[in-house]
């Protein structure tokens, strides 16, 4: 499987290219660079996915191990890969999505000053992020996982010279820990129980687990995954990422970062299908996630914050899909996701772009004349989003919310208001930023607004062709569900399926479609020749429900309480006035010595005859005994 | 280990009075050969000079040394007034007394057989051997030094201080080239150097250790004797030009002979340690008659090549610099030595060692060759960032200048 | 018969002695050094002498190594004291006082 | 008593050694210039030496002589020569007679133990651990030992007398940041 370490190698030679000669080589040829890496990386994914394709079902898990990397003990950590079609999946999605993302990157981060640094982030992200997926045990994940919180929290303060991009990076870097601890403490409670970290071993062997333990794993790992994955109430960082330049927000939403989460879960899934308390915990958190965001997006106003708010609604679901035990519609929802996000937000980059860094949708309107191509890609991929049939968020949405019904008819109840609101607010956002009226003269102080250049469509359309048609990949009809068919062998056991009667099957999504619709219809409605409705946009909606506040309130501002404490009290007293009191002792004793240091070296050696008489003394006495 | 067989038995009056006889014809040789020497060097090097040379006394002027010395007899012995007396007195001595005790080592024939003991002809074959020579040299040193210091002078002071070091410098270099020589003999006895050194390779070759060892450990000690025994082109310690007559400048008389003949004693013994440790000896073809006189006549002969060889040096060679003298002993031959020295001993474990020996040792010397170059030109750029004063002379010394102009 | 091991260790305990008193005593930083030397000697014969009297070779290279290290300890300690005399133009130890606490 | 069981060249070579070495340790004590108790020093390390080759170790007499006299001396009398200082008068008890007496008691109390110590009968039950002498020469044994046993230390003196050298050089070159002595204190000494 040696087409493997080309998946992970490419992107690693990339930035190990890029962070020798990146300064060298400039721009554009660094971002191209770094693009190629990608794209190579991509080529060796479809090739891993076609070898593996030509294999039985039931051997389609490789591992290539590379060499032995910490050895204490009974404690044993490989570096080892391992493609089967879960990690083939993540694969092909992560490298394809950041490669397009690369390309436009190109276009985006012209003329920056660090341009070529922005590209070694990015590969270096990507390389992270093919370790997270294709690591064969849980310390090697975890080494991916840092990764990419790490490079996360450079491309999020890439423009660390502004305050708020320096403090936002920080922020995600911080709450990413929260759920590091998560991680850690279930891969010691796996090795606890089960004397091993390796995929390989530790998954058939789940079973084992006493279920209490099972729970706890569970839920530990969720704690993770919510941190990664921004699920209630740890994904405040996620919305101040967008202080990173608008390609990275792509890669983190759409590719690599956000679905770091969703995968852990789907790979643990064995563990996960024994704790029935956790999932179901999981699925409530990830439906209320879905609400709660959905709700938050309805009211902002800045473009980007309404993306990502999306993000944190959609990967509620995908919570909910791993909840309910609808792993395959989970990773469904991620791919499609993966597509149409990426598209969301590289069409809002290149309508920021257009606008001079305009983020605010209230300056925005009457776009879609001046920038038809960024104009088309986004209402596909509104629509998809939104679930509108045929469109690939239809299908996968649909699927996730036919397991939720299947588990409990309030899950779907709450789930298809999300929808619901989802298909309202991406209206909102399409109907304020492209038609209505223009409302970007002062920003642009004159000049209109133009078509982003080829550079960043080309990946626009790539993405709307896929997210358009990527529903093709798993149609609820039997023989056609491709992924279905290529995951489950993965799952297995872990992997739900609900029975439905044969009306619930036509009803369900007929319900979606619908819903849909009707969202887009009202969007139409409100939005069509408005920009601003104070009555729709409350500001507790678009504080983000105040959890922000809250956390800086509660956490924030009383650590800084504590830290002043500790520096008005603790510090001076306590601490200084022992170290000064050691200090103190040992002048004084030190002060005692001196005298008997005078100076000349005669002396001295006066008292070492003296030692010398008193040894031999010794000598002598003690012989003579 | 080479021991003289005639203390190996009971020591009788016979055995001592053999040992008082070899020490006393030794001494009488010595000197004989000492007022010869001098004689053969101003012959030669005004032949060299192209002019005639001593031609008074005697035939050829042989006897001009003898003349010389009676002359040196008969003057006025000054000390001088600012001098430390006892040991303006003794330094002659310390020169002459190693120099003729270096001899006692030498082996200048075979094995003979007298008043029905069997004994060597050398003086003495200690077990420490050669390491007598080390020693020895060491304490030449203190004859210079002292003799400079005590005249209470400054030429002399300097032309001392400065011998004193060279002295130093080059007692390593040869040392290792001595150990070379050990190293391949087994053995500290000059005896057993010789001994080793009989025969011949393919019939022809003589089995010497010139050839036996490479010539280098031959050209670093007969660099490092001539700088030892400060003959030309290593005479710092007595240029005319810049010290006057160096450390023995105050000395007159009978004190000045003794230096004169402990220079010559040295050159004298020097080659014939040389001879010994390279060229084997005594060792020679042998006409079937006579056989103890061979031995004899070969090694007197090859002694007086390299005393040739020497009052050649002195007519054909300058006098180095100071700093040239330190920087070939310290940075060449010592550094040479030391390489020759593991290739010898990689040599006598086997022979694919030795040669890798050899590579290294060549890698390692250019790397050495580069890094003093590299070394030599910083801090020349550093002298000449810097105003230029004087290394060797003592701070004080230089204060006392001023205050006395 | 050869003299008895003792009478060696005398010589060498008189020896140090001397050595010792003059340390003590003498106030050139370069006959102190001296001194040191001489006490030094005097274990060296007292190693000999032990080599000789337990018949081990192990006391002759004890001397061996003392032989090294002592002219280890010249070679620095003379740079040492050309390196102050030419801070303060003195040999006299009791000038060199600096380190008084 | 003695007499019949000490053979007398033994004998007279210990005692003249001995007068040698006591001597040079005296001398070495009283002498008024620097220079002379360098030489002092050198005769009382011949007597050693003498006392060596009398114990059976030629090879430690030679060494003594080739290290000591030839090397560490002459670097005494080298630094003394470069620094000038041979023609001070240095040797001053006066006003320091406490010093002295409470040296010469500190001497006489380590003299009188270790008196007790060379005559008294030691039975340690050491066996000999780097190799028996023999009755000749001791040389080849002592290079045997020296380059078995004690490889290591042996290997550590190379290194430390390279250290040493190092040392010396640095302590010795003259940096340009160091002040030269200043005038007055030159007149002071």
């Amino acid at each position: 499987m040696l087409v493997l370490g080309l998946v992970i190698g490419f992107p690693l030679l990339g930035f190990l290219v890029l962070l020798a000669f990146g300064k060298r080589i400039g721009d554009p040829g660094a971002g191209w660079v770094g693009t190629i890496a990608i794209a190579l990386s991509f080529v060796a994914a479809v090739v891993t996915w076609i070898l593996l394709l030509s294999k039985h079902a039931g051997q389609r898990t490789q591992v290539l191990r590379l060499f032995q990397w910490i050895h204490a003990g009974g404690f044993h950590v490989n570096i080892t890969f391992r493609a089967d079609p879960l990690s083939v999946v993540m694969m092909l999605f992560v490298t394809g999505v950041a490669a397009l993302i690369h390309l436009y990157s190109i276009g985006y981060m012209k003329r920056d000053a660090r341009f070529h640094q922005f590209f070694v982030y990015l590969n270096l992200f990507v390389f992270s992020m093919l370790v997270l997926v294709t690591a064969n045990n849980l310390p090697l994940t975890f080494l991916g996982w840092e990764g990419v919180g790490a490079c996360s929290y450079w491309l999020i303060s890439f423009w660390f010279e502004r305050p708020s991009a320096a403090s936002a990076g920080k922020k995600a870097f911080i709450i990413n820990r929260i759920g590091d601890m998560g991680f850690m403490l279930g891969t010691f409670l796996v090795f606890e129980n089960l004397h091993s970290v390796s995929y390989s071993q530790v998954l058939p062997a789940a079973h084992r687990l006493p279920a209490g333990t099972a729970e706890a794993i569970a839920l530990l790992f969720f704690l993770a995954a919510a941190g990664k994955s921004a699920q209630l109430p740890l994904f405040t960082w996620l919305l101040d990422a967008m202080e990173g330049p608008t390609p990275v927000s792509a890669l983190i939403h759409a590719a690599t970062m956000v679905t770091a989460g969703v995968y852990l879960m789907a790979r643990l899934s064995p563990i996960l299908a024994l704790a029935h308390a956790a999932s179901t915990t999981i699925a409530i958190i990830g439906v209320v996630t879905a609400f709660v965001a959905a709700m938050a997006a309805t009211s902002q106003t800045d473009i980007k914050k309404i993306v990502a708010f999306s993000t944190v609604s959609q990967l509620g679901y995908m919570m909910l899909g791993i909840g309910t035990g609808a792993y395959v519609a989970a990773i469904f929802l991620m791919v499609t996701h993966a597509f149409y996000k990426a598209l969301i937000f590289l069409s809002s980059g290149s309508v920021i772009h257009s606008l001079d860094s305009e983020q605010s949708i209230r300056r925005m309107g009457a776009l879609a004349k001046l920038m038809p191509i960024t104009a088309w890609t986004m209402i596909i991929a509104w629509l998809s989003i939104a679930g509108v049939p045929p469109f690939s968020g239809f299908f996968s949405k649909g699927s996730i919310l036919e397991d939720a019904f299947g588990r409990n008819e309030l899950l779907w109840v709450v789930g298809v208001v999300t929808a619901l609101l989802t298909a309202y607010y991406m209206g909102r956002l399409v109907f304020v930023v492209f038609y209505g009226k223009p409302r970007w003269q002062e920003v642009t102080k004159g000049h209109e607004p133009h078509e982003s250049p080829r550079i960043m469509t080309i990946p626009l359309i790539v993405l709307a062709v896929a997210a358009a048609v990527a529903g093709l990949l798993n149609l609820p009809y039997s023989g056609l569900r491709f992924l279905h068919n290529w995951l489950s062998p993965v799952f297995g056991s872990a992997l739900v399926s609900y029975h439905l009667s044969a009306s619930e099957k036509v009803l369900l999504p007929a319900t979606d479609a619908v819903v849909a619709l009707l969202g887009v219809v009202i969007a139409w409605r409100l939005w069509r020749n408005h920009s601003e409705r104070k009555a729709l946009e409350p500001t507790v909606l678009l504080k983000g429900w105040y959890l922000d506040s809250f956390y800086d309130r509660t956490f924030a501002r009383g650590g800084t309480a504590l830290a002043k404490f500790g520096d008005r009290v603790v510090d001076p007293t306590i601490i200084d006035g022992a170290v000064g009191g050691v200090a103190w002792l040992f002048r004084w004793v030190g002060g005692l010595g001196r005298k008997v240091q005078s100076g000349l070296v005669r002396s001295y050696l006066l008292i070492m005859v003296g030692g010398i008489v008193v040894m031999l003394a010794y000598v002598l006495v003690s012989a003579a005994r | 280990m080479g021991s003289d067989p005639l203390l190996a038995g009971h020591i009788g009056w016979v055995v001592v009075l053999i040992v008082v006889i070899k020490v006393i014809v030794a001494f009488i040789a010595m000197m004989v050969s000492v007022l010869l020497a001098i004689w053969i060097e101003r012959k030669v090097i005004s032949d060299m000079q192209n002019r005639i040379g001593p031609n008074r006394a005697g035939p050829f002027g042989l006897l001009q040394s003898l003349a010389d010395g009676i002359k040196l007899f008969f003057k006025e012995d000054l000390i001088p007034e600012r001098s430390d007396k006892f040991i303006f007195k003794l330094a002659p001595y310390l020169s002459v007394i190693p120099a003729f005790l270096t001899f006692t080592l030498v082996p200048v024939g075979g094995i003979v057989h007298i008043f029905g003991h069997t004994t060597e002809l050398q003086v003495a074959d200690p077990p420490i051997g050669i390491l007598l020579l080390l020693a020895m040299s060491s304490i030449s040193v203190y004859g210079v030094m002292l003799a400079g210091w005590s005249s209470g002078s400054k030429y002399p002071l300097i032309g001392s201080v400065r011998a004193s070091a060279q002295m130093i410098s080059y007692e390593a270099a040869m040392g290792l080239s001595i150990a070379s020589v050990v190293l391949l003999t087994g053995s500290l006895s000059t005896r057993d150097m010789v001994t080793q050194q009989l025969g011949t390779f393919f019939g022809f070759i003589p089995h010497w250790n010139i050839i036996r060892l490479g010539v280098i450990p031959f050209l670093v000690f007969i660099i490092a004797i001539t700088a030892e025994v400060n003959r030309p082109p290593f005479d710092l310690v007595e240029a005319e030009q810049e010290l006057v007559g160096g450390f023995h400048t105050e000395y007159s008389s009978i004190r000045f002979a003794l230096f004169y003949l402990a220079e010559y004693m040295n050159t004298i013994t020097m080659s014939a340690i040389m001879v010994t440790m390279f060229f084997g000896g005594p060792d020679g073809p042998d006409p079937s008659f006579l056989h103890w006189l061979w031995p004899i006549v070969w090694f007197i002969v090859k002694t007086a090549v390299f005393f040739f060889i020497y009052v050649w040096f002195r007519a054909a060679l300058p006098r180095l610099r100071y700093d040239q003298l330190m920087d070939l002993g310290w940075k060449v031959l010592i550094p040479v030595m030391l390489v020759w020295l593991l290739v010898v001993a990689a040599m006598r474990v086997s022979r694919p060692l030795g040669f890798a020996m050899v590579g290294l040792g060549i890698v390692g010397g250019l790397l050495l060759y580069r890094a003093i170059a590299v070394g030599r030109d910083r801090s020349t750029a550093r002298e000449l960032a810097r105003p230029a004063r004087a290394e060797l002379e003592p701070p004080r010394e230089r204060r006392e200048d001023h205050g006395d102009s | 018969m050869s003299i008895p091991g003792s009478w060696y260790l005398v010589v060498a305990a008189l020896l140090f002695g001397l050595g010792a008193f003059g340390v003590l005593t003498r106030r050139n930083v370069i006959v102190m050094f001296m001194s040191v030397e001489l006490m030094l000697n005097a274990v060296n014969l007292t190693f000999v002498t032990y080599a000789r009297m337990l018949n081990d070779v192990g006391g002759q290279v004890a001397v061996f190594f003392v032989l090294v290290v002592a002219a280890a300890e010249v070679v620095v300690g003379l740079g040492i004291i050309v390196a102050i005399f030419r801070h303060r133009a003195t040999v006299t130890v009791d000038d060199i006082s600096s380190l008084k606490g | 008593m003695i007499a019949t069981v000490i053979s007398v060249p033994q004998l007279i070579v210990f005692i003249v050694s001995v007068v040698i070495i006591a001597i040079g340790g005296v001398g070495l004590l009283s002498a008024r210039y620097p220079v002379h108790a360098a030489l002092f020093l050198v005769m009382t390390l011949f007597g050693v030496a003498v006392l060596f080759i009398e114990e059976g170790a030629e090879f430690l007499a030679a060494v003594q002589v080739v290290v000591y006299a030839g090397a560490v001396v002459v670097l005494f009398l080298f630094v003394i020569m470069l620094l000038g200082v041979d023609r001070e008068e240095i040797t001053s008890f006066a006003g320091d007679t406490v010093r002295v007496a409470l040296a010469g008691v500190g001497v006489a109390l380590i003299l009188a133990e270790l008196f007790i110590v060379a005559t008294g009968a030691w039975v340690t039950g050491a066996h000999a651990v780097a190799g028996k002498l023999s009755a000749g020469s001791n040389i080849g044994v002592l290079a045997r030992s020296v380059f078995t046993t004690y490889l290591l230390p042996f290997e550590l003196t190379a290194a430390l007398l390279v250290i040493a050298v190092v040392g010396a050089v640095i302590l010795s070159r003259r940096m340009s940041g160091v002040a030269q002595p200043r005038a007055h204190e030159s007149r002071e000494v």
